[in-house]
């Protein structure tokens, strides 16, 4: 188990930094904190990893106080973005590197060495030079290399960034698969937004050092908690409008809507959201929230289409994988609209 | 361009041609050439005790140059790149290369100014030449390993390794000596060439027992011809082999330099 | 770590100091320091015309090195660079650096072996001098602009500009100079700041009437200390006044190199 | 007009290149070549360019043969991938270059050089030095570079690999606009699909030298001519199968399939594709090529979900917006399927 509590840091003569986080990390969850550059989620991991010590605030490992340790003395395994893995050394041997550290003898490192690799699917190469792998191979070696001494956590810095695009699809159902396996406590930092929802058990969202929001991927992206949230995970409409009652707002081009049950003043101004995939095009007559629209571009991207569409002067983002030749109306379901304050 | 690149090259190599050919041939005097091929100025200077005493004084020298070098230089660059801080760094790397800019002459008469006082006798003692060799060295063998190992991933490593509890001693013995000891070994062979090819400070600073043999070849230029080519192609030829070997060995490390060499 | 830096500054500076000490001292026998302030030494120095004669020659010498040296050395990287296949590339790195690996000494004489015959008798003569800097001048400059330029845009600059028709002029004179120029700048101060503290090659090769103040300097040192000293100061300060200067233009243009000149 | 006619090239001692490419851009179309690295498409950049002359065939520009001149006197505006803007020039200075070498007046030049300005969006940034402008700025200032002297066509080599993958998105519209705007032909080369359907009027897939397919991009979506194709472009399920009539296929695992008429043989061996949204789940009783399946695995990626399912030994893809909580069958609707030579 990881916690942070009331972490404060930031670097001398400067604001960067990350501000009063707190955050848990449960053993064997898999966490993903994400965050555009910037955003101290580099901060934070390094907090934890010990290279760094926070101004305030306690960093525990399985309820240990660890603020004062050194890294060395953590116990975790770090994983970073470059993976670092020794280039004199063969695959066994930078597997086996911890051990060695740690005094364990030759037959014994390299024995718990060959299991792990095994694991990883790696047995094959370990007498292979790292720059005799390729990209995801150099990854396997550095995750079994920080897996081999039984860590209390896992910490993974952009482990797809060093990757193609082509390879990063497989390897992270492969990260997902050894982190299940193995069980270990796991927190990953990326700024890749569907990359954090498809790992996650949970998702924390760090923006300018502070946490926006922490929950598991759905609720994360049909609820966040503001704006600046809803912007950084996927693609949204935003609406200007105003509350009329506990399940009905005003909208200035699209009317009346109707939306779910929610706890606003009435009177009150709010900005309303939905994703553009949730938008339906031509509904049937008995879908609530309908308008007429006009189709003013159009982009094909594969899987999906994506419509531009103008309701009276507000333009609307509508993606859909079949839609219609023609769009002439569409409906905002009332459950996919969700209300911020302004 | 490429033009250029001939003419420096004949203006380069011509002399060379000429030590060659004043060495191997037997008479010359005002002749546009010498006559007769000859091994008998090598001969000649291989069988004055002077000669050989001096090469021998020469290449003890610069072995003892480069080893004192190596020692001073290892720990030093591990210090520097991850001790200090980035001010200190700008600092020592100029400190470092202050013998470069200031004149041999000048350190040369230095030595003479302190190490004649009655407190400090030391003029003219081999010990007294090998500091001043390793003075006159050490920047370029520090330069070398320090942009070697600038460039290399050696901090990521320390990181990494620290991470892992490994010890000072241990990431020093088991990342930064595998890193290093290639530009080290190359470094010195450049240290080496520069020692045995040293004239200038060793002419103000070495005794009458331990002069080099720069030092006594400049005696031979007041001989014969033949003599004196032969004597200098000595030099030319031992300095050159240093200078190649360590420009060779640095082409082939740089060529294989994504296969890394076993644990 | 921190220890062996502090040692070796004290070993380096140790001896500049003492010959300020010595300099400045009015009477300096068989005491551990000199007695009294003086400006005598220096005012005598300068009132010397050898001396005077040989500094103004000196400067002379380092300024007409560096002329030849920037005009042989700009078009010639130009050429290497764009125009040379890779391996003639790795060779002209090679031809160019010899010198740095022949000793001066073997230099010298072979220059003496050439140039004192009766086809070209042009020992002693200045012009021959400034050949002699510049050869062993030449390297530094060309690999300090070579360097520069391998780490620069240009192949990138020429082969956009060839896309959008601009002649060889144009891409010489809109692209290459600007980016070479700071190079050129700070390769040339240390060219300049080698040539005044040559004395090895000089002392062979220079006339008496065109002796650098080098080649002077080194009778000075068997007259009264004070008077050496000051005459080796001289000489100390003109080497690191360029150097320094070279190492701090250097990195002003390193720290603002992300802000470049206008057009 | 751009025209490749039976382009041939590799490089010395090496079977790396392009091997009889016919390819043509029409004037004032945008042209997406799109291959992975390797591929080729580099060097065809670099044979349009003049960079390279091809060892066989012809390049045309506008009907001419432009063969063998050299790439300054072909008139082509070329964007880098790393857009190499002269850091010593002002932003004007780099855009009024190309009429600066050509001997156009101070005045001329800057007049022209202020109206692309203007056109990208970059007046107020004259002055700057590329240094001190944002990638996307930088990338615009290299498009009025290579737009100020009319070329006959632009050629942008990965326009979007430099910038955040947060700026790409805009930078991809904002391209589009540029190039309807000035109606220059276009060849644009990259690595990523998604952008390549999104860009271009037509697309080009190339591989290993090969032009595989050249068509528009929901024809090279939906009717990819090879499996190749199918897989760069896209994520694809494969089913393997034998011809039973010209409207019906024999799978092991789903049965007989209804599909769209077809050429092939009966009894021939086939593979069949179908897009993992285009599978439907718990479908109406009235669609075809129903099959029951199981849930192996569910990914949640914020706009689509993923699920993994079994039918038979068969595992199926399947992405959908808004899928069943509980899957239980799904169909593979006859249109859908794509059949392949095998």
């Amino acid at each position: 188990m990881i916690a942070l509590e009331n972490i404060q840091f930031h670097y001398p003569h400067s604001s960067v930094g990350v501000h009063d986080i707190n955050l848990q990390v449960e053993t064997g969850e898999f966490l993903v904190v994400v965050g555009a550059s910037g955003s101290g989620k580099s901060t934070l991991l390094q907090l934890i990893a010990g290279f760094l010590t926070p101004l305030q605030g306690r960093v525990l490992l399985d309820h240990q106080d660890v603020t004062q340790l050194s890294c060395g003395e953590r116990g975790l395994g770090i994983v970073p973005q470059d993976y670092v893995l020794f280039n004199h050394m063969t695959v066994l041997g930078n597997v086996a590197y911890p051990l060695k550290v740690k005094g364990v003898r030759q037959g014994e490192r390299h024995r718990r060495a060959r299991k792990i690799l095994h694991d990883v699917g790696l047995e094959a190469l370990e007498h292979c030079y790292p720059s005799q792998l390729s990209g995801g191979q150099q990854q396997r070696v550095a995750i079994a290399r920080a897996l081999v001494f039984e860590p209390r956590a896992l910490l993974l810095d952009e482990p797809f960034s060093a990757l193609d695009a082509s390879r990063r699809e497989s390897m992270r159902q492969e990260l997902k698969h050894i982190q299940r396996q193995f069980g270990v406590t796991t927190l990953m930092i990326t700024h890749d937004q569907e990359e954090a929802l498809m790992l996650g058990d949970h998702v924390a969202v760090l923006e300018q050092g502070k946490l926006l929001q922490h929950s598991a991927p759905h609720q994360l992206y049909t609820q966040p908690v503001s704006e600046a949230v809803a912007r950084f995970i996927g693609r949204t409409n935003f609406i200007d409008a105003q509350v009329l009652d506990s399940q009905r707002i005003e909208t200035a081009d699209l009317g009346i809507l109707e939306v779910a049950p929610h706890a606003f003043t009435v009177g009150q101004t709010v900005r309303a959201m939905i994703r553009p995939e949730a938008i339906i095009a031509n509904p049937a007559s008995d879908i609530a929230n309908q308008a007429p629209a006009t189709v003013i571009e159009r982009q094909f991207l594969g899987a999906q289409q994506r419509h531009y569409l103008l309701c009276g002067t507000t333009t609307l983002s509508l993606e859909s994988a079949s839609p219609p030749e023609i769009i002439t109306h569409v409906a905002l379901p009332p459950t996919h609209i969700h209300l911020f304050n302004r | 361009m490429r033009l250029i690149t001939y003419c420096y090259l004949v203006y380069l190599l011509a002399p060379i041609v000429l030590l060659l050919v004043g060495a191997f041939g037997d008479q010359w005097s005002n002749t546009l050439l010498p006559e007769g091929l000859t091994w008998r100025w090598f001969i000649s200077v291989w069988e004055e005790t002077t000669y050989r005493n001096a090469m021998l004084t020469t290449l003890k020298l610069a072995l003892t140059t480069c080893l004192i070098n190596i020692l001073l230089v290892v720990p030093l660059v591990y210090g520097v790149t991850l001790k200090f801080p980035a001010v200190a760094q700008s600092i020592t790397r100029l400190l470092v290369m202050l013998p470069v800019a200031v004149p041999q002459l000048v350190i040369g008469f230095a030595f003479i100014l302190a190490f004649s006082t009655a407190m400090l006798p030391w003029l003219g003692s081999p010990w007294l030449l090998v500091a001043g060799h390793v003075v006159v060295t050490f920047p370029y063998l520090f330069y070398t390993v320090y942009a070697d190992i600038e460039a290399s991933p050696l901090k990521a490593y320390e990181r990494m390794a620290q991470s892992l509890g490994a010890a000072e001693w241990q990431r020093f013995v088991h990342l930064y000596l595998p890193l290093v000891y290639r530009s080290v070994f190359t470094g010195s062979l450049t240290v080496a060439a520069l020692s045995i090819g040293e004239f200038e400070l060793s002419n103000l600073i070495s005794g009458f027992m331990t002069q080099p043999y720069p030092v006594v070849l400049i005696q031979a230029f007041y001989r014969t011809t033949g003599f004196a080519c032969a004597a200098t192609l000595f030099l030319l030829s031992l300095a050159l082999l240093f200078s190649l070997f360590s420009t060779l060995v640095q082409w082939r490390l740089g060529r294989s330099s994504s296969r890394e060499l076993p644990q």
